[in-house]
């Protein structure tokens, strides 16, 4: 195993780990969502480290490149980091209204907010 | 080429056309019309697939008339295309009720915005059934996801953001896990056709990457299909979303995912690798046993009939998965059909919870004390539904279990078959808790009769409808399923 | 009209008279008109299906193929004839009892009690029709659930409890025994068709066809087979018309009507004589009807003693058709029609005094029968064919029974029969006799009351006229049990 | 910052170099880096910045709310209309080939309208997103 060959996996199952962490051990819903970003980043590393080539180009025609990377994760990627942004933007707009509702975005105060809420009203 | 061919695409183009051209309008009498209109339409598309697939067995389009493998295909055999019909007619079935239900809980100026998600989410829920992509799996998956999350939060309740929250983080877990599947396999094979991915797996073999690709693929759809212990999204997104929404996401959300994992395990690896080179069958068991009977244990506590009914489903998601796990013809087919069975019940369960929270104000087991006099049509139409749950005979739940029996005793499992039956015993209790606040307690408020509105009633009694009719007549359940069940096991490498 | 139009009508008629019952909630006077004419009309659609049975017909339709082989299906044997009849006939009785007994006791939902009443009768008549044990089962399970609101009626938390009981049990058995009985008798033999001879030889063998026999005779909770019988007396929380007709006829004669239908038919005698033993179950029948009858003796409460004596009876009908002799299962076939007169009376009888007194214990019930001459004479003559004396109904079905044992030298199971009668006399006749022979205390309750209102007497002392009559006429039971057997 | 003259100016200047350079990307997508998504961003970021110097309410009044709905919408629309197109042209949905009598000059044409919804919807939804969010919580409500 080379060690060296293989750090692009190393660097993406670290971040993949970190982001995962951070998503269940913080409880700041902003952080959250910071951690959800950096799990998602670890997948574009995932895609598109493998397709590059030392020394490969963009895919243009031209006699002047004759390597090429795999074009084809890039697409890909892009797709995911579109999902990526709609997912955080989606998320940060749900903060929002959580603050603008409970008062805050800590995750434990807003389940006792609910806990209380329970117990004044037992519907 | 002639308007038939093209199918496959306008199944997804048309409610995907739908939600601009509803932003477009504006308006939200123009929206329901026009979403209506799409809904029907892609139900009569599925009709037809279905009818083209069951002739040919499998219909192939290519979009951008790229051949598969390089391009993308869209693929209908005969298990997308039950899924396809069951999805559109949910769809179908359910919107004509939201118009009610929506006025009652939504503000105004947010009604096209509404269609605008729903339009998107069930357009992404047939894209992933109508692709043969694993990468458009994906990208239709975060459509639907994103506008379910949409559609959640728009609930009355303050906890529907909380909800639509931590549905937002599981479920984005969840998809993540499901690409870095898809990458894995893509690494190995090249490909994201399908098809070509399991041809191309077969002479692969088991390298350890493969397998690493079908654990996250797994716990990936594990969480979309909210299989127990990755089912805690799930109960508050019903509980607090807008009723119909709540509806439409029982009957068809985690059936999707059900669908999508089976395409992966049999389509894509193929049984051998999935059952053979892991301990999959035994972890599966496990966990559809315990889905089974620790989701009904808790749903017999809940007060509130829309939690109380979340967590039910998330015991019939055990019997489903249980059904797959048996890796066999007759296993197979109870999957297939409770992903109908259920689909109706459940379908039917909530859309008449939207008419119970409309008319007495909320769905906990107080509120609807002596609701068996004041709302005899709802009361009776739940208790149908529940019993559809339990698996009484005659109701459409039965003929699963009938086939999930059969199938352990083909296995020579007899105590699984009773503990199959004993499951059914936990549901008889939270579905009674029901009946007896309906039937036999003194009404809480005044005793005037006061039906959910119309629009609410007759699409949940034409589900009942069904409910009942697949519990007599099962040849298109049964008869489909059987035949989708035994494609998928031949297909499989 | 052919014979399996009736049949179609049979089924047809208490569904649609449900669903009039239930539109004329408003007009209580037609709707009670409405529920004598179903019920009649009922009876009329099962007669006339009689004289083609009787002929050898097997009127029979086929309404829908579940599943794959496996059709909801009907076909009229004879036994299923007989139950049928009963059930039928005795509900004109009851609808007419049910009128008096909920206008005096001023009773709430009346309508859905009609209703129900109607589908239970459904539910009845398809049992009596199935055509495989899948078509049965789904009536089965109907029937339990319709009469589960007919129990809970009160809606008080007594009656909850005893809901509850009765459904835990009742479909506890039939999900978690029966069900996996039926899946597996259908994947061991293809089918699920009651077929003369039984459809099981050579296809269940050993050990797995003692355990089907097992999951069968304890998964038909209906029997009331101990240690399942819990449902019986908790379901006597139900207003007494539901106690007389549905507790003491209907439904627990479907339990019976299928255990013996499932030994017949399914198992076939002569099968299970020659492949497994059967002891284990004249054991457990007779040990039910034993302890079934010391508890009837411990209880105050009439209508309890009652349900503890049909736990009891009920035994003596599987009893007889464990001992798989012809004999005793002839004896099985008319006990069905025997008891259901004669616990029939009974219940009307317990009904009435509840009525017209306010009574409910055995303690209480001093020199009733001075007050109340004709329920108490009916009482008297339900007793004696409980008991098994003449001239009641009762008489000829033990007749049969003991007939069959000492035929077959077992002596044993004379001793256990003769030994249930004694307690039977036991548990019933101080009734009757406190009711004839001692004085009523003086007046302590302050208020006098004659008979019931008519029409519960008059159904009374119909149904206990039927009981001396059945004695003495006892021609087409016996004929359709006959068939029974000749079938096979 | 509405009353920073330095940076109203620097802004004036760059604004339309912003723009011309969102439409060198988008039209320079067909051959090299570059595309709809690209241009929609940028010009994106264009008005975000103006809307940063100038204020949010000269923003709404240059590119309105209604304006930047609408334009989610009719990107989409722009996108699925090229693959009705090659339907209607006789080609499978999305097929490019078919929109012109050369196939090569279909793919370009096809990819042009498709690169030009891509841009309407991502500037929109990039705009949208930013007066959503800068909408709410303002110091001065």
């Amino acid at each position: 195993m080379n060690v060296a060959g293989h750090f692009s996996y190393a660097v993406t199952i670290f971040l993949m780990v970190a982001g995962l962490f951070i998503v269940i051990a913080r409880g700041n819903l902003i952080k959250k969502l910071v951690g959800l970003g950096i799990f998602q980043t670890s997948v574009y590393m995932l895609y598109i480290a493998p397709g590059k080539l030392i020394g490969g180009t963009a895919p243009i025609v031209s006699e002047a490149f004759r390597v090429y990377s795999n074009p084809l994760p890039h697409v890909l990627i892009l797709t995911a980091i579109v999902v990526g942004v709609a997912t955080l933007a989606l998320g940060l707009a749900l903060v929002v209204r959580i603050r603008e509702t409970y008062g805050g975005i800590e995750e434990d105060e807003i389940l006792a907010a609910d806990r209380q809420e329970d117990e004044a009203s037992p519907s | 080429m002639t308007f038939a061919q093209h199918l496959p695409a306008l199944q997804v183009v048309v409610p995907l056309v739908t939600a601009p051209l509803t932003v477009l309008l504006r308006d939200r009498r123009a929206a329901y019309g026009l979403l209506l209109l799409a809904a029907w339409a892609s139900f009569a598309i599925a009709i037809a697939l279905w009818q083209q697939a069951s002739a040919a067995g499998v219909v192939s389009y290519a979009i951008g008339s790229w051949a598969p493998p390089w391009g993308i295909e869209y693929r209908v055999d005969r298990l997308s295309a039950m899924v396809l019909v069951l999805v559109s007619g949910m769809a179908a079935v359910v919107l004509p009720a939201t118009r009610a239900s929506i006025e009652a809980e939504l503000p105004r100026e947010q009604h096209y915005l509404f269609y605008t998600m729903f339009a998107l989410c069930l357009a992404g829920l047939l894209g992933i059934t109508i692709t043969g992509d694993a990468f458009n799996i994906f990208v239709f998956l975060e459509i639907s996801s994103l506008s379910t999350y949409v559609l959640i939060a728009m609930g009355r309740e303050r906890r529907a953001l909380v909800a639509a929250y931590q549905y937002l983080i599981m479920g984005t877990i969840g998809a993540t896990f499901i690409v870095i599947g898809i990458g894995l396999l893509y690494l190995q094979t090249g490909t994201l056709n399908l098809v070509d991915m399991g041809h191309r797996l077969r002479d692969i073999g088991g390298h350890r990457p493969v397998l690493a690709a079908l654990a996250f693929l797994t716990v990936g759809l594990s969480l979309k299909l909210a299989l127990f212990p990755l089912h805690q999204w799930l109960p508050n997104a019903y509980a607090y979303a807008p009723s119909v929404v709540a509806a439409f996401l029982a009957a068809t959300a985690t059936k999707v995912a059900v669908y999508a994992l089976l395409r992966f395990y049999f389509s894509v690896f193929g049984e051998s690798a999935v059952f053979n080179r892991l301990p999959m069958q035994e972890v599966m068991l496990m966990l559809a046993l315990g889905g089974m009977f620790i989701a009904s244990a808790v749903a017999c506590f809940q007060d509130n009939l829309k939690r109380l009914f979340a967590y039910s489903s998330v015991s019939q998601i055990g019997y489903i998965v249980l059904g797959i796990s048996f890796d066999s013809v007759t296993g197979l087919t109870a999957s297939i059909i409770h992903l109908f069975n259920h689909a109706f019940a459940k379908g039917a369960i909530f859309l008449l919870l939207g008419g119970v929270a409309a008319t007495l104000g909320g769905v906990t087991l107080d509120r609807v004390r002596g609701m068996g006099r004041r709302m005899p049509l709802t009361a009776f139409g739940i208790t149908v539904g529940g019993l559809s749950l339990i698996g009484i005979p005659g109701t459409a739940g039965f003929v699963t279990k009938w086939y999930l029996v059969l199938a352990a005793l083909q296995k020579g499992q007899w105590w699984l078959a009773f503990l199959i039956v004993l499951s059914s015993l936990i549901a008889v209790v939270y579905v009674w808790r029901f009946v007896e606040a309906a039937y036999f307690r003194a009404p809480a408020g005044g005793g005037e009769v006061r039906e959910a509105p119309w629009s609410m009633l007759v699409p949940a009694w034409v589900l009942i409808g069904a409910v009942l009719y697949f519990g007599l007549d099962t040849s298109f359940t049964v008869g489909q399923g059987s035949l989708a069940a035994a494609a998928l096991l031949r297909a499989s490498p | 009209m052919t014979a399996s139009a009736w049949l179609i009508a049979s089924l047809v008629v208490p569904l649609v008279g449900a669903g009039v019952i239930a539109l004329c909630g408003r007009l209580p006077r037609l709707r009670d008109a409405i529920t004598m004419l179903t019920a009649v009309l009922l009876f009329l659609c099962v007669a006339a299906l009689v004289p083609s049975v009787l002929a050898g017909a097997r009127p029979a339709w086929h309404f829908v193929q579940a599943l794959p082989g496996l059709p909801v299906a009907f076909a009229i044997e004879p036994l299923g004839m007989l139950f049928a009849l009963v059930a039928s006939g005795l509900w004109i009785l009851n609808s007419l009892y049910s009128i008096g007994y909920m206008k005096a006791n001023q009773e709430a939902n009346q309508t859905r009690f009609y209703v129900c009443f109607a589908l239970a009768l459904m539910a009845t008549i398809g049992i009596a029709y199935a055509a495989n044990v899948f078509t049965l089962f789904l009536f089965y399970e109907l029937l339990t659930l319709v009469t589960y609101p007919l129990v809970t009626h009160h809606g008080t938390e007594e009656a909850r409890r005893g809901g509850r009981w009765y459904l835990a049990l009742l479909i506890g058995t039939s999900t978690v025994l029966l069900l996996p009985a039926l899946i597996f008798t259908w994947s061991a033999a293809g089918t699920t068709d009651f077929v003369a001879g039984g459809i099981l030889q050579g296809k269940v063998t050993g050990a797995a066809l003692g355990g089907l026999l097992a999951l069968y005779m304890f998964g038909i909770g209906k029997a009331a087979l101990m240690p399942f019988h819990r449902w019986l007396p908790a379901a006597m929380v139900a207003p007494t018309p539901v106690s007389a007709l549905l507790h003491a006829v209907a439904v627990v004669k479907a339990g019976v009507f299928t255990v013996v239908k499932v030994i017949v038919y399914i198992f076939g005698p002569g099968y299970l004589a020659a492949s497994t033993t059967v002891d284990w179950l004249v054991g457990v029948a007779g040990f039910t009807m034993l302890a079934a009858s010391v508890a009837a003796l411990r209880m105050d409460n009439l209508k309890r003693r009652l349900a503890y004596s049909t736990v009891s009876q009920l035994s003596y009908v599987v009893f007889a058709a464990a001992l798989l002799v012809p004999l005793s299962l002839v004896g099985a076939a008319i006990h069905i029609a025997a008891h259901a007169l004669g616990k029939i009376t009974l219940f009307f009888a317990a009904g009435a005094i509840y009525t017209a007194a306010h009574k409910t214990e055995v303690s209480q019930l001093d020199g009733i029968g001075r007050r109340m001459p004709w329920t108490m004479g009916a009482f008297a003559i339900g007793s004696l064919s409980m008991i098994g004396l003449p001239p009641a109904a009762g008489f000829i079905s033990k007749w049969y029974m003991l007939s069959g044992a000492v035929a077959e030298s077992r002596w044993a199971i004379v001793a256990v029969l003769a030994a249930s009668t004694l307690l039977a006399a036991g548990y019933l006749l101080p009734i009757v006799y406190r009711a004839f022979f001692r004085t009523a205390p003086a007046a302590g309750d302050g208020h006098g009351h004659g008979e019931a209102p008519l029409p519960m007497v008059l159904a009374l002392s119909a149904t206990a006229a039927g009981t001396v009559l059945l004695f003495f006429l006892p021609e087409l039971p016996l004929r359709l049990a006959r068939l029974m057997l000749e079938g096979g | 910052m509405k009353h920073d003259l330095v940076l109203r100016v620097v802004a004036k200047v760059f604004l339309p170099f912003i723009l011309l350079f969102a439409l060198y990307v988008q039209f320079h997508g067909d051959f090299g880096p570059g595309g709809g998504f690209q241009a929609g961003v940028i010009i994106a970021a264009a008005i975000i910045f103006y809307a940063l110097i100038y204020g949010l309410e000269n923003a709404r009044r240059v590119v309105p709310e209604w304006l930047v709905e609408r334009m989610m919408a009719a990107g989409v629309l722009v996108y699925a209309g090229v693959g009705v197109a090659g339907l209607l042209l006789g080609g499978n949905y999305l097929d490019y080939f078919v929109l012109d009598l050369d196939p090569v000059h279909g793919q370009h044409r096809g990819i042009f309208w498709v690169e030009v919804g891509v841009a309407i919807t991502v500037s929109g939804v990039m705009l949208k997103i930013f007066y959503m969010f800068a909408d709410r919580g303002t110091p001065e409500q």
